[in-house]
């Protein structure tokens, strides 16, 4: 079982984001959990959402505290909020940031990706620049980073389930895809 | 009041639910991305972004408006409703 | 400089409104005109999640935190306990959203100012149930998208007119207010606390993230709202209507295009939409002079 | 009547706000109320609501603010209540109240049954089942003593018309006297303005689950404040009632459990069967919250067989009192069978010979497991 | 996720009439039916009320004139209807609800605990306890059928957010196949001016005791007719629930009682300790109403030990799964030691690691009879 | 021999309400307007009691009894069945007593006329809790003696305007009637009848056994009600008041010496009451006028 | 639905509390204790007695008012309300 | 112990009459109870109250099925409603009639007493001829009759809880009492 959390801000689209990797997972014949911990937040607080993935039926409906992947909508969150809490050694964390990956120092075991996918969110037209809307841009990246879902599979969840604009999403998903491809290339990391 | 407040255990409970420390605990600064940033030269102390602040976070300091970046969430209300244009709002981290 | 408000803070900042949360500034001009000798009663509404948790609070005056319906006769209560201790001085609101004033706590309204209870119910208006995610309200108004009237099926019932209710409940006090205008807010909460019996103050508060506009826009909105003839200031003494603010009238338009529940909205709709805001200005109107006579 | 036992029970107490709804069977509560304080022999605050949803909102907003609250109700008007009760039990508040048992509509029926009180044992409120006038008055005052230091609400129920309606000899004692016993309630938490405090905000799930265990804790620390409050008042008045009542069950071979006014006629029986020969006892319930555990498996656990009385039902299963008392049985080495019977809902009277009847049914050793005593049907023995 | 698993269930059932009030974990579950009911794809009457009590008594009126009638709710509006769940259980009204099982302020806590439904187990409802939203969407229809048989109102409960608001696959059913499965909705009772009838008038204690009978006993009926539409469903659809859930009990040492959320978690765990060589088995308790005393007798009876995990509180006593686990083994001849856990109340999260744990402590068969399980009280083992 | 209402009775003889129950009459009149296909809701209210015993009943149309607080939401929900069936030709009538309108169902009334529920709503108003023993409603009117205003405290609020109250919800259609004038009565049904949406009429049915007079005297009450302008009768469509009849006025003391309830009024009281009923009559003269430019 | 209904136990019973039958089982003649006498001399058949009488029990016979003594309560509204004062109420067992 | 019923219609003052018997009763020492079956009866309509007196303590809450007395206020009733149901062979039926006692044949074993006492509480102002307040007036003769309460206390509890006109009521129960007591010389009746 593959265990994903996302941290995001009230509105920035993290729930979503939780749902359509899910829903990628579904449809590459995948066992699918995906939720939230939900404090009641408000535009502008921090939120957080999860995504479970397994080959058989998933039963164990408790939290998760040890995820083997954070996503981290905004980097700005990782100022306040542990984002690197319990996450395993084998782990990744992705910020989406233009800053560099090893300038963020959250745990010695688990590797810290960065890409800053904001700026393809809002040539895609998602959001604003003060309130870009990045969760599909950073699924885009995820597939490609972690290998745990398929493009295809991402874009057919991302059309199907996309609250807006599904073409605008899916475009800037697979943008962001082939942007990790390139940064993968370019850090010579294989998967 | 305005002190965290930490119980250990059950024990140290009150018996209900009654809150007896302010939120100013919560400092959602953290849930700001843009910053408002006051020009000092603009602004004619007139108060208007004092008065609509929802976050009564705007102190009034030496008859200046000062704005308490601790709990200013950037909702850029003080930007919009400054007869001067004195506010500016700048994306944080940037 | 000079401020036109009175400098306390009655509630603090950490509280947990959204971004430019035009509730939060309801009560942040509440408690700066009724002070410190306030018991402040809350029923389920934004409020209620956003003002704290435990054990933390965002106010320096009593809270009774309370279930949805009950803002009113909680307060009843409050305010028998005060008086069978002798404690006249205090001043006792009840403070709920539109839903828990328009529809769930009507009734307990409906009979504590029957009872002419002492008290000053405010309700903060955000034309729906915010805390839960946006569904109407019989505040909503007409045109109006949530998530239970879609935009396949938008609101289409009138907001109910709740101070017209209240006058019809012989209320000593009702008015409207905005939190565009604090001033005018504060004024009618200092003279709503000089009247002894029921007083019902209807503060407009419009809520970014329901009304789907941008944080900075609240108070613009709320001004606008007034401008159009949208919601109207005016307050009502034992019968009596008195308009406080007469507008030089603005187009509907502009108050509506800022938000995204309106975006659906045909012109024909629209149009719509300005013909009953002006028919509802002619009734105030007439009201006010019917009720001079 | 038992209704004026109440209303005079509330006035010894000093309620300070009383708010109240009429109801059938419960209306004599409030209007001796609306009497007293009309006339000022009773110095409190009624508020006349405009129904029980906003009679216990008041009480709330009373004992918050720190009052000594009282209401009364009965059936449809304490369901109405419901979520408050819930509210009430967990803001801690100290509120009596009696509830005029009758049983739920539709059909309507405003006879007696104990289903609508019952049907409130999760809420976190004390539950007190009277079989006299005298018990209801007298608890009322022993209720607020408890109620106040536990900072938990009581519910006094007693039999519609069987005690709300019936005449009969009610002792009230002196006021004086009363004070000394029942101090004025001074609370130390409550909304005042010159000790700002928040009442019942948001409770994560940090610390929810503790605030949850203290009412939980409370109530069962009420056993023995019950016990010793029971004590008190018997020093000055001479009545004690506690949390059951054990009538002559040393070496019962058979205990019937009851509460209310079945209970009371049964102890005519109870004599009658012993004088005759009999081994049986009564064992009555009194505080079904807390839950007298401790005490039913003490009194009851000796015996061969136990029938539990139950004037209500739980559909889908079988009578409250009934599963309770199994329940706190069960780990006894060797426990007595137990035999439940269904008997007097909606007011059908239970009479000396129907009790006398389920006693030998329950002496027996050999019977349903749950009897719907009398049932209308052609005089078949129907079981759940 | 859970709560638009409720909509399309409700869709897919064909309710005629839908009236209900938003509340915080269940609110998707009305917005995906406005949005239904708006775009045409649910042909529905939605009546948006103003609050959960009217909610209630329209589902009431509605079913009463011989509409399909359903509604959705959680804690508070749960709590707030209790008195009309009184009416629409004692009217025979087949109404189908779903709650999302939310804990009861105050404080206010949005998070799972069964309390609020669990404290209306004396309406007259039907109580159905759901691991998994492809299980809800199932249960609603099965649960029409069910009821409008043995004209009876199902409540279908949902763990709040762990189910409610958690995504996850659920087969949507093919419409025909539903129709084929779910007759319409023909009451031979019901408001009609062309054979006008009274509902619900004075009842006597001539009747009103055999009525109360009726309602029992329809429950009672209900247990095989909840199996009986299991199998049917089957048979067309290829899933099955049944009133409860033996989980690998055969002739396991160590029993776990469970419902929801928790029980479905706990699967995995026991799968893992019987992989460790430990003899322990999981019984999901899904109907709680109809009581399924047999069932639980059968499974759990011959075990040595049996663990109930109530994620809820009748505060002053115990657990409400708990008391009447106990009660329904209490006449059996040997039965198992008993323990009780309280867990997870305000959505405290229970873990796989929690749930091994009380089955460790059940297992050992040497524990305090109720446990405060994590209660946060510096190590203490804290028991009632 | 010239019938001035309709002589099919769907209300039989048998019935349980007190002799000379004004309450009972008004059902008749109701029924002789709307005929068989009526649905009739009733919550807890005298009502409940005397219509019958199971298995028996009174009328001889579909009849709901309901929990007191629900008149107007489940007669929504028997609406909505209707709708979905089709049946659109059947009249929803809720029937409930004052207290059930004014006081505990009023929630759910105000939520049915704020949707807009095609259904009559009618309290028949005894001006007490008469079902539980005479207790004051916020129907009782001034001066009045009830159980729990006992003489020495004397009901000392205002009868609750509801028909107001309807207005100001915006309501098509709303009237008050009176059991002395049945033809009258008959008329306002039947226009409500042919009116979609809410309706609400208001009847004054004198109750012998609550207002402490003699059975003969019901009619004779209901009509000095009107006469003395304590209860006018008048309607009001879309906001427009007609008064029906304007009587030349008797005195009150005619109206209140008959009722034992009123038995311990002084003359001040009594003064103080004419003075209201004229303020009254003023008013709504000053509304038929208003409401008619 | 004018019989009376015997049902003898819970197997007769409808599910519910349904009420199929008329109260007309329910004579509340044995209420009066005033009796009502029609003047038929006096009497002109308005039928204001008709219109008025709460127990709907005054039948139109031949275009004449017939009080149904089995149902007639004594309430004497019928005879206040006469404009002939034709009705007189007498005492009954007297 | 004692058990009496009383027969009234609505608005009668049956079930003050039970109560004020058993005040009565309880001014003497002895232990009371009073109640009445209640069917939501209106004005007008049949009803029934019940008096227990005995001299310990009364625990038995169920109803009265076989009283010892039946006390009638208006003879009326006799024709509608079985007012002998289940009277004790030793028992007494008092008819509030100007009719003679052994013309009502209830039952064969118990005895009928008759005597017009209308009169006597209108003498008094207690009514109307229409609807005279008889309750007081049968408990005198009820007392001399029965001899289970004796007159003094009878007029206490009638003074001390009468809903109205006290002395007026105390005056004919008086009267009653005095009448009953010619009324048994007469029929030389003894107890
Ligand atoms: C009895 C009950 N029903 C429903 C809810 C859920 N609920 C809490 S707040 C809320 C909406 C409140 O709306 P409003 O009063 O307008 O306040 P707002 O949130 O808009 O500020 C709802 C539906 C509840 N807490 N209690
Ligand atoms: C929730 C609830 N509270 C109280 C009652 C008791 N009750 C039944 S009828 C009634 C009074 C009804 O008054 P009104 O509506 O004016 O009708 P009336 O009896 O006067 O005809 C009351 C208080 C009830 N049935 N349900
Ligand atoms: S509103 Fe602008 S000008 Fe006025 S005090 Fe603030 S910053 Fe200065
Ligand atoms: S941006 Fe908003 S929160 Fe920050 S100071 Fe300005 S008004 Fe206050
Ligand atoms: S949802 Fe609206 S009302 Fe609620 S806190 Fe946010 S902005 Fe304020
Ligand atoms: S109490 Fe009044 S309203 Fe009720 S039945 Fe009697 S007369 Fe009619
Ligand atoms: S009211 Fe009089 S005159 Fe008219 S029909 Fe009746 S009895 Fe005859
Ligand atoms: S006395 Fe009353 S009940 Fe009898 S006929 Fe006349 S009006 Fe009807
Ligand atoms: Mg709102
Ligand atoms: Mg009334």
């Amino acid at each position: 079982m593959k265990e994903i959390r996302f941290h995001g801000r009230g509105g920035q689209g993290a729930v979503s984001a939780s749902n359509i990797l899910a829903h990628a997972a579904f449809l590459e014949g995948r066992y699918v959990q995906a939720f939230l911990l939900i404090g009641a937040e408000r535009r502008g607080a921090p939120v957080l959402a999860f995504t479970r993935i397994d080959d058989k039926p998933i039963r164990n409906r408790s939290q998760i505290y040890f995820p083997d992947y954070v996503l981290v909508l905004d980097a700005e969150l990782a100022n306040f909020v542990d984002v690197a809490s319990g996450i395993k050694p084998t782990g990744t964390i992705f910020v989406n940031s233009d800053r560099d990956g090893e300038s963020f120092s959250f745990n010695h075991k688990a590797q810290t990706v960065a890409m800053d996918v904001t700026s393809i969110a809002l040539k895609h037209g998602l959001g604003t620049s003060t309130s870009p809307i990045v969760n599909t841009s950073v699924l885009g990246a995820f597939a490609r980073i972690s290998g745990e879902v398929c493009l295809d599979a991402l874009l057919q969840a991302i059309e199907e389930t996309a609250p807006a604009k599904p073409q605008e999403n899916v475009r800037a998903a697979k943008e962001a895809y082939e942007e990790a491809e390139k940064w993968m290339t370019k850090s010579n990391i294989k998967t | 009041m305005d002190d965290e407040i930490k119980y250990k255990n059950v024990k140290e409970l009150p018996p209900m639910t009654v809150s007896t420390g302010l939120m100013l605990v919560n400092k959602t600064g953290s849930w700001r991305s843009l910053r408002p940033i006051i020009d000092e030269d603009k602004c004619i102390s007139c108060m208007i972004c004092w008065k609509y602040c929802p976050e009564a976070c705007i102190d009034i300091v030496d008859d200046k408006p000062v704005i308490n970046l601790d709990y200013c969430k950037g909702c850029a209300i003080c930007a919009e409703e400054c007869p001067k244009e004195a506010i500016e709002m700048l994306e944080e981290g940037k | 400089m000079r401020l036109t408000l009175p400098e306390q803070e009655l509630m603090s900042s950490g509280h947990k409104g959204c971004q430019g949360c035009g509730g939060v500034m309801a009560m942040r001009y509440a408690l700066k005109a009724l002070g410190e000798d306030t018991i402040v009663v809350i029923p389920a509404c934004c409020w209620t999640v956003l003002e704290g948790e435990f054990p933390y609070t965002s106010l320096r005056v009593p809270l009774l935190h309370t279930a949805f319906e009950t803002a009113a006769s909680a307060s009843s209560g409050v305010r028998a306990a005060l008086r069978v201790k002798g404690k006249d001085d205090v001043n006792v609101m009840a403070w709920a959203g539109d839903g828990g004033t328009f529809d769930i706590g009507m009734q307990a309204l409906s009979g504590a100012v029957e009872r002419n209870e002492d008290f000053i119910y405010v309700c903060y208006d955000n034309e729906g149930y915010m805390n839960t995610g946006i569904q109407r309200s019989s505040s909503t108004p007409y045109g109006a998208w949530t998530t239970t009237t879609p935009v396949d099926a938008f609101e289409k019932a009138h907001k109910k007119n709740m101070v017209d209710i209240m006058v019809s409940h012989d209320i000593p006090y009702a008015a409207t207010a905005s939190i565009a205008y604090p001033e005018d807010l504060i004024r009618k909460l200092n003279k709503a606390k000089s009247i002894e019996g029921a007083k019902f103050i209807h503060i407009l508060a419009p809520c970014p993230s329901g009304w789907r506009c941008a944080s900075n826009q609240t108070v613009k909105l709320a001004r606008l709202a007034v401008e159009t003839n949208v919601f109207p200031l005016y307050e009502v003494e034992h019968g009596k209507y008195t308009i406080n603010r007469k507008p030089r009238k603005k187009p509907a338009k502009e108050y509506l295009s800022l938000q995204g529940r309106f975006r659906h909205i045909s012109d024909e709709v629209a149009a719509e939409i300005q013909e009953q805001i002006d028919a509802g200005w002619e009734k105030l109107l007439k009201k006010e002079k019917d009720s001079m006579e | 009547m038992g209704n004026h036992a109440a209303a005079y029970g509330a006035k010894l107490a000093k309620a300070e706000v009383v708010a109240a709804y009429p109801i059938t069977p419960q209306t004599q509560t409030v209007e001796k109320i609306s009497e007293m304080v009309a006339s000022g022999e009773m110095q409190a605050e009624f508020i006349k609501v405009e129904s029980e949803h906003s009679a216990m909102a008041a009480c709330i907003g009373a004992s918050a603010a720190g009052a000594r609250a009282f209401t009364a109700t009965s059936s449809q008007g304490l369901a109405l209540m419901h979520e408050l009760l819930h509210w009430a039990g967990g803001a801690r508040l100290p509120i009596v109240m009696t509830n005029v048992n009758r049983a739920m509509a539709p059909g309507w029926n405003i006879w007696s049954e104990q289903t609508d009180s019952l049907a409130q044992r999760d809420t976190g409120w004390m539950q007190i089942y009277c079989e006299s006038n005298q018990e209801v008055l007298d608890t009322i005052i022993q209720s607020f003593k408890v109620s106040e230091k536990v900072l938990l609400p009581t519910m006094i129920c007693l039999d519609g018309f069987s005690l709300s309606h019936t005449y009969e000899i009610v002792d009230v004692p002196d006021q004086q006297l009363i004070d000394s016993y029942l101090p004025s309630f001074d609370p130390e938490y409550k909304l005042d303005v010159d000790n700002p405090q928040t009442f019942g905000a948001m409770n994560s799930p940090d610390w929810y689950y503790e605030m949850r265990y203290q009412i939980h804790r409370a109530m069962v620390e009420a056993k023995s404040l019950i016990i010793e409050a029971n004590k008190e008042f018997d020093e000055i008045f001479g009545r004690s009632y506690g949390l059951v009542e054990n009538y002559r069950c040393e070496d019962a071979e058979t205990i019937i459990i009851a509460s209310g006014t079945i209970a009371s006629t049964a102890k005519d029986v109870i004599d009658t069967m012993i004088r005759n020969g009999t081994s049986v006892g009564l064992l009555r319930i009194r505080s079904f919250r807390p839950f007298p555990e401790e005490e039913i498996r003490e009194i009851a656990g000796k015996a061969k067989n136990v029938g539990v009385i139950d004037r209500n039902i739980s559909f889908g299963h079988e009578g409250v009192f009934f599963t309770e008392t199994k329940a706190s049985l069960y780990d006894l080495p060797e426990h007595p069978k137990a035999f439940g019977f269904i008997a007097g809902l909606g007011g059908r009277d239970v009479t000396p010979e129907d009790i006398e009847d389920m006693i030998r049914i329950t002496a027996s050793g050999d019977a349903d497991e749950v009897t719907w005593y009398k049932l209308k049907d052609a005089g078949v023995v129907v079981t759940k």
